[in-house]
Order: structure tokens, then sequence, then C-alpha cells
């Protein structure tokens, strides 16, 4: 029994190996910023997550702790990634030529700027 | 008040787990440091409070949730198919939906959720606006596309976070 | 001379310097004499399952004293550096608007990567971690909550009181060693050493941890504030 | 492969350590120069754990129970590197300090501009 958990986990840790790999030939092919960071966010969330399960197969004990951690992943990992593109996209970071619409330019204005109060 | 103490719950949920023990000493240390953690940093937010807890949203959010990880699988495989191919099909472009949902956490799940599924990545969030960045554009305009898009997951979310 | 090429040229040099090092190096078979005695004593002497704790905080105590002044020297230095004077403050401030996302998960976020620290900081002497690592979680909650809200007002009140009381209370542990024990300085036999494994144990270290983590965590805090409202200088 | 396993994880030290050292050295950018100096400062660290590696030993941390597993590696070099990444993080924090109000003075990052104490 124990030993076809460690077998199974093992098989979830090459996955996740392999799926971090294709996020990385991805990020290698993909001719612009926003291309990339979508193979890495949706690769690297996955692989994580298989990482994790194959770790909670090979030892049932941490299972609670991986727990906490596939939701953390799963909150924060998207997050993260929408933060950077959304800061690149207002920094400018130029897209590849083959895009073929950007609604964003049409609606971006002043809204997106907001004055604050400085004082103590 | 209902918010502390929704917080608090979170929060000893989350050390109980963390700790994988039910020790005495243990649950009182996480007691005083959730309840301290939960009025010093949880004066007004209504996050929590914003889940419905009847049983059909109950339901919802189990189906969601195997939906969801359905979606994510399937992402992983498009993108490596796209990634492998020797032509890199590729199509990008940025789009603008439009979500019916009302309440903040629903907005951020259901962006979370885009994030995360095949081809889509949420670039940017102004109210009911979601701006979408599409790997493979299949219709430009903001209706075709919130069908495209959001509709898969904004039934379950209607009703969970309604 | 290409100023690229000197610089390669040294780069090279000091690579050819420290390659004898690298090749002479196996990897040894045991440890030295000092890690033999923490490995073999530190449980009996300290309580604490975790060696590199023990080590850090009993066995070089003093040592960690002198690290968080640095740290606490160097939050100094820039506080004292990035301080805005009243005269030269901005009166308003454009940024850019926070997403909704953020300032939502951050609600949620942020209180949960404190309680993480203060896991991390409780359990120091029994599993990996210790008062710098907690402490340094509890500051990324800081900056997230930064990130949610750039026009946060940190409590410097309340944070350099947190900081000052425990900074205080560590050195005080430290001298009560001294005065009551026979431990000498730091002593960690302040209280009873228990049985190793448990929460409670290992005498003074959980505290001491405690107290080093909050010192930290709100010394980073400071820090990350400072550089937040330095932006407001003209 | 344990065998190897310091060999592998030294000579990672010293590429890290080498090619941060490059970096200060060669960049103009005073952000990334600093950059420099972190990767410099991880090689560092890498090289030290390296040192205390035991062939087959565990990190030095006992079980729940307080039994000591059969090998550790050496906790001394561990703790120092502990203490040496707090300091790192003072430095590197000091170092942005010091360019922040370099930026407000001269509005420039390239460390060619800042020639008052050459000669």
């Amino acid at each position: 029994m124990g030993d076809l958990l460690e077998i199974i986990g093992g098989v979830f840790l090459v996955l996740g190996s392999i799926t971090m790999l294709l996020a990385a030939i991805g990020m290698y092919r993909m001719p612009d910023f926003y291309n990339r960071i979508q193979v890495a966010t949706k690769a690297s969330t996955l692989g994580l997550l298989q990482v994790a399960l194959g770790v909670g197969l090979i030892m049932p004990g941490w299972a609670p702790k991986l727990v906490v951690l596939f939701v953390f992943i799963l909150f924060t990992n998207p997050i993260s990634s929408h933060l950077v593109a959304r800061a690149a996209y207002f920094t400018k970071v130029p897209m590849s030529k083959d895009t073929k619409i950007d609604k964003l330019k049409e609606s971006i204005s002043k809204a997106h700027l907001k004055t604050v109060k400085t004082k103590a | 008040m209902k918010n502390n103490a929704l917080m608090f719950l979170t929060l000893m949920s989350v050390w109980v787990l963390l700790n994988a023990s039910l020790d005495p000493t243990l649950l009182a240390i996480g007691a005083g440091v959730s309840l301290l953690i939960s009025f010093a940093f949880c004066s007004k937010c209504d996050v929590i409070s914003g889940i419905n807890l009847s049983p059909k949203a109950i339901a919802y959010s189990f189906m969601f949730v195997f939906v969801f990880i359905g979606e994510l699988i399937k992402a992983n495989i498009s993108i490596s198919k796209r990634v492998l191919a020797p032509s890199l099909p590729i199509n990008p472009g940025i789009v603008q939906v439009k979500t019916k949902l009302k309440s903040k956490v629903g907005r951020m799940v259901l962006a979370n959720a885009i994030t995360l599924t095949p081809g889509t990545f949420t670039l940017d969030i102004k109210g009911e606006d979601l701006f979408i960045h599409w790997v493979d554009v299949k219709s430009t305009d903001v209706d075709g596309a919130t069908k495209e898009i959001v509709s898969t997951f904004e039934k379950y979310l209607e009703v969970m976070y309604g | 001379m290409d100023k690229k090429f000197m610089v390669a040229l040294l780069v090279a040099a000091m690579a050819v310097i420290l390659f004898p090092l690298f090749q002479s190096f196996e990897g040894g078979t045991q440890l030295s004499e000092l890690g033999q005695y923490y490995t073999q004593n530190g449980v009996s002497d300290t309580g604490a399952t975790n060696l590199v704790a023990s080590v850090v905080v009993t066995y070089r105590g003093l040592d960690t004293l002198g690290e968080v002044t640095i740290l606490f020297l160097a939050a100094s230095i820039i506080s004292f550096f990035l301080s805005v004077s009243k005269d030269d403050r901005i009166e308003n401030r454009t940024v850019m608007s926070v997403t909704e996302i953020l300032s939502t998960a951050s609600q949620t976020l942020v209180p949960i990567i404190v309680l993480v620290g203060a896991y991390i900081l409780v359990n120091g002497h029994l599993t990996p971690g210790g008062g710098f690592q907690g402490g340094a979680i509890i500051a990324s909650g800081t900056l997230l909550m930064f990130l949610a809200n750039p026009n946060h007002k940190l409590n410097h009140t309340i944070i350099h009181v947190i900081e000052s009381t425990s900074g205080i209370a560590f050195v005080a542990i430290g001298v009560i060693g001294v005065l009551m024990m026979d431990g000498g300085f730091l002593s960690n036999k302040l209280f009873d050493l228990g049985t190793p494994g448990e929460v409670i144990s290992a005498g003074a270290m959980p505290l001491i941890n405690i107290f080093l983590g909050l010192k930290v965590g709100t010394e980073l805090s400071n820090v990350l504030g400072i550089f937040v409202e330095s932006q407001n200088e003209k | 492969m344990d065998q190897y396993l310091g060999q592998v994880v030294m000579a990672i030290g010293f590429i890290l350590a080498i090619l941060g050292l490059y970096g200060l050295l060669s960049q103009k950018n005073m952000i990334k120069m600093i950059l420099g100096f972190s990767i410099f400062t991880t090689g560092v660290n890498i090289i030290m754990v390296a040192i205390g590696y035991v062939k087959g030993g565990t990190a030095p941390i006992l079980d729940a129970e307080g039994n000591a597993v059969a090998k550790f590696v050496d906790p001394v070099p561990q703790a120092l590197v502990l203490t040496s990444i707090v300091i790192g993080l003072g430095v590197t924090a000091m170092m942005l300090a010091y360019v922040m109000k370099l930026y407000q003075d001269k509005k420039s990052l390239n460390i060619n501009d800042y020639k008052d104490l050459k000669w």
C-alpha cells in the first residue's frame, strides 16, 4: 500500500516537472511578454499543484499543510501574474505584431490614475 | 463583528491545518494569535461575509471546483499543443467582456478562474468590464467574447455569491 | 583598453583563483568537531529539535544580538536618509489605481500571511523556521498591504512600541540569564527545558524567537513604510 | 548521486558568485548593480552551505519525537548563512535607499553620471 502511494506520488512529481518544462519552452517560444506570462501562469500553477499532490501522497503526514498550500497557490498565482501583466501594460511593454485587437487601449483614460492625499 | 468572527474562524482553521495537530496548547496559542490578527487587520473587511452558505450554493461550489480543475487541465493541454507546434499558432489580442456579478469576491474568483483557463488572461478589471488577453481571439465584439469566456463560470458564481 | 574586457579579465582571474578551492573540496564524510558537539549535545543542552535554531538562539545568541543590532542600524540609517521633512511634503500624489482584484484578495491574504508568520515563529524551535524567517514573512504581509493600498499609513507609534519592547525584552532575557542562573548571558535554562518536540519546551527559546520575530517583522515593515512615504517628497 | 551533491551545489554557488560579480562590475544601471550584488551574496551563501555538507546527511532537525537521525549535516554553517542573509538584506535595503536619494538628486540611475568623488 505504501509503495503504491509512493509510486503514484512519484508519477505526479514527474508530471508536474513536465508541465513546468513545457512552461519553460513556452517562455522561450512565445513572441511577447503577454503571451509568455499566459503560459507561465497556467503551467506553473498546475505544475505546482501536481508537485504538491505528489508530495502529499509520498508523505501523508504533510497533507494538511499541503491543503493550505493548494488554496494559497490557487489564489496568489493568478493574482500576482495579473498584477505583473497590468503593470507591464501600463508601462507600455510592447505587444507582438500579431496582436489583432486592443480594446483596453480605447478605454484607457484618466480613470486609472488616482490622486491621493499625502498628509499623515 | 460578524466579519471579525468569520475571519477568526478562517484563521483558526488555517492554523489547525498548518499545525496538523489538536494539541490544546497549540490550539490556545492559535486562538490568541487569530483573535489578535482578526481585530488588528480586519476592521472593515467584508470579503468572507459575501459568501452565500445556502445548500444550493455549497453544491454549486463543489461543481465549480470540478469544472475549474477540468478547465485548468484543459488549459495546460491546449497551451502545450500551441507551444510544441512548430508553427506556433497564436492569434493574440485584448478583448472586453462584461460580467453580471455584483459582489467583489465573485468578480475576484471569476478573474482568477479566467486567468487559469485556456488561452485567456485577465489584464485589467474596471467595474463590470474585464479586459482579457486572449491567445486565440475568436470574436472581437463584447457579447461574443463574453459568451465564449465568461459564461462557463458565471452561472456557478452567480449562485455562489448571488 | 575596453572596460568590458577589463571586467571580464578581472572576473576570469577571480574564477581562476577560486577554482582550486572548488577542486580541493571533497565533501566531508564527517562533521567538524564543533558540529559534532552541537549535533550530539544540542538536544540535551537546549531541548530544541531544530539544531540550527539552537545554534542561532542559544549557543551563538550573542551573535544574534549583534545581528539584530545591525538590522536596527540599517533601518535607522534608512529612515534618517529617506525621511521627508514637513516643508518638502507634497499635498497630493497621483498613483495608479489599484485593481479591484488585489484590494479584495488582500483583505483575506494579509491576515493569513501574518498567521503563517506567527506559525513559523511559534514553532521555530521544532521545525525549520525561527525568529528571522517569521519576521520576514510578517513584513511581507505589510508589503502586500502597501501594494493593495499605496496610501496606507502605518501606525508608527505602535510599530515603535512593539519594536523597542521586544528589543528590550530580548536583552532582558539575556541579563536575567546572567543574574539568576549560572548559564551566563542568554541562558536557555531560564525555564524548564521540557520534553523535546512539545511547543512549550526548550526553555527560553520560543520566547526569544517570538521577540526576535516581532522585532525583525516590525523593523522591516518600518523600512517598507519609509520607502513608500519617501515618494511624497517634492 | 549523493556522493557528488556537495560538489554540484558548490559549483552552482561559484557560478552564481562569478555571475553576480560580473553583473556588479559591468552594469551601468545602479539598480542592476544591486541585483548583481544580491546574486553574488546568494552565491557565497550557497558555497557556505555546501562546505557544511556531509555525505548522506540530512537537515539538522530532529523528528517530532526528538530522536536523532543517523547523520546530520553541519548546523554551524547554516546558522552562519542565516546571519549572512539577514545582514545581506539590511545592506541591500540601505543600498536601495542611497540609490533612491541619488535619483531624487540627479534624476539618473547611470553610475557614470556621478563623478563627484572621482579624481
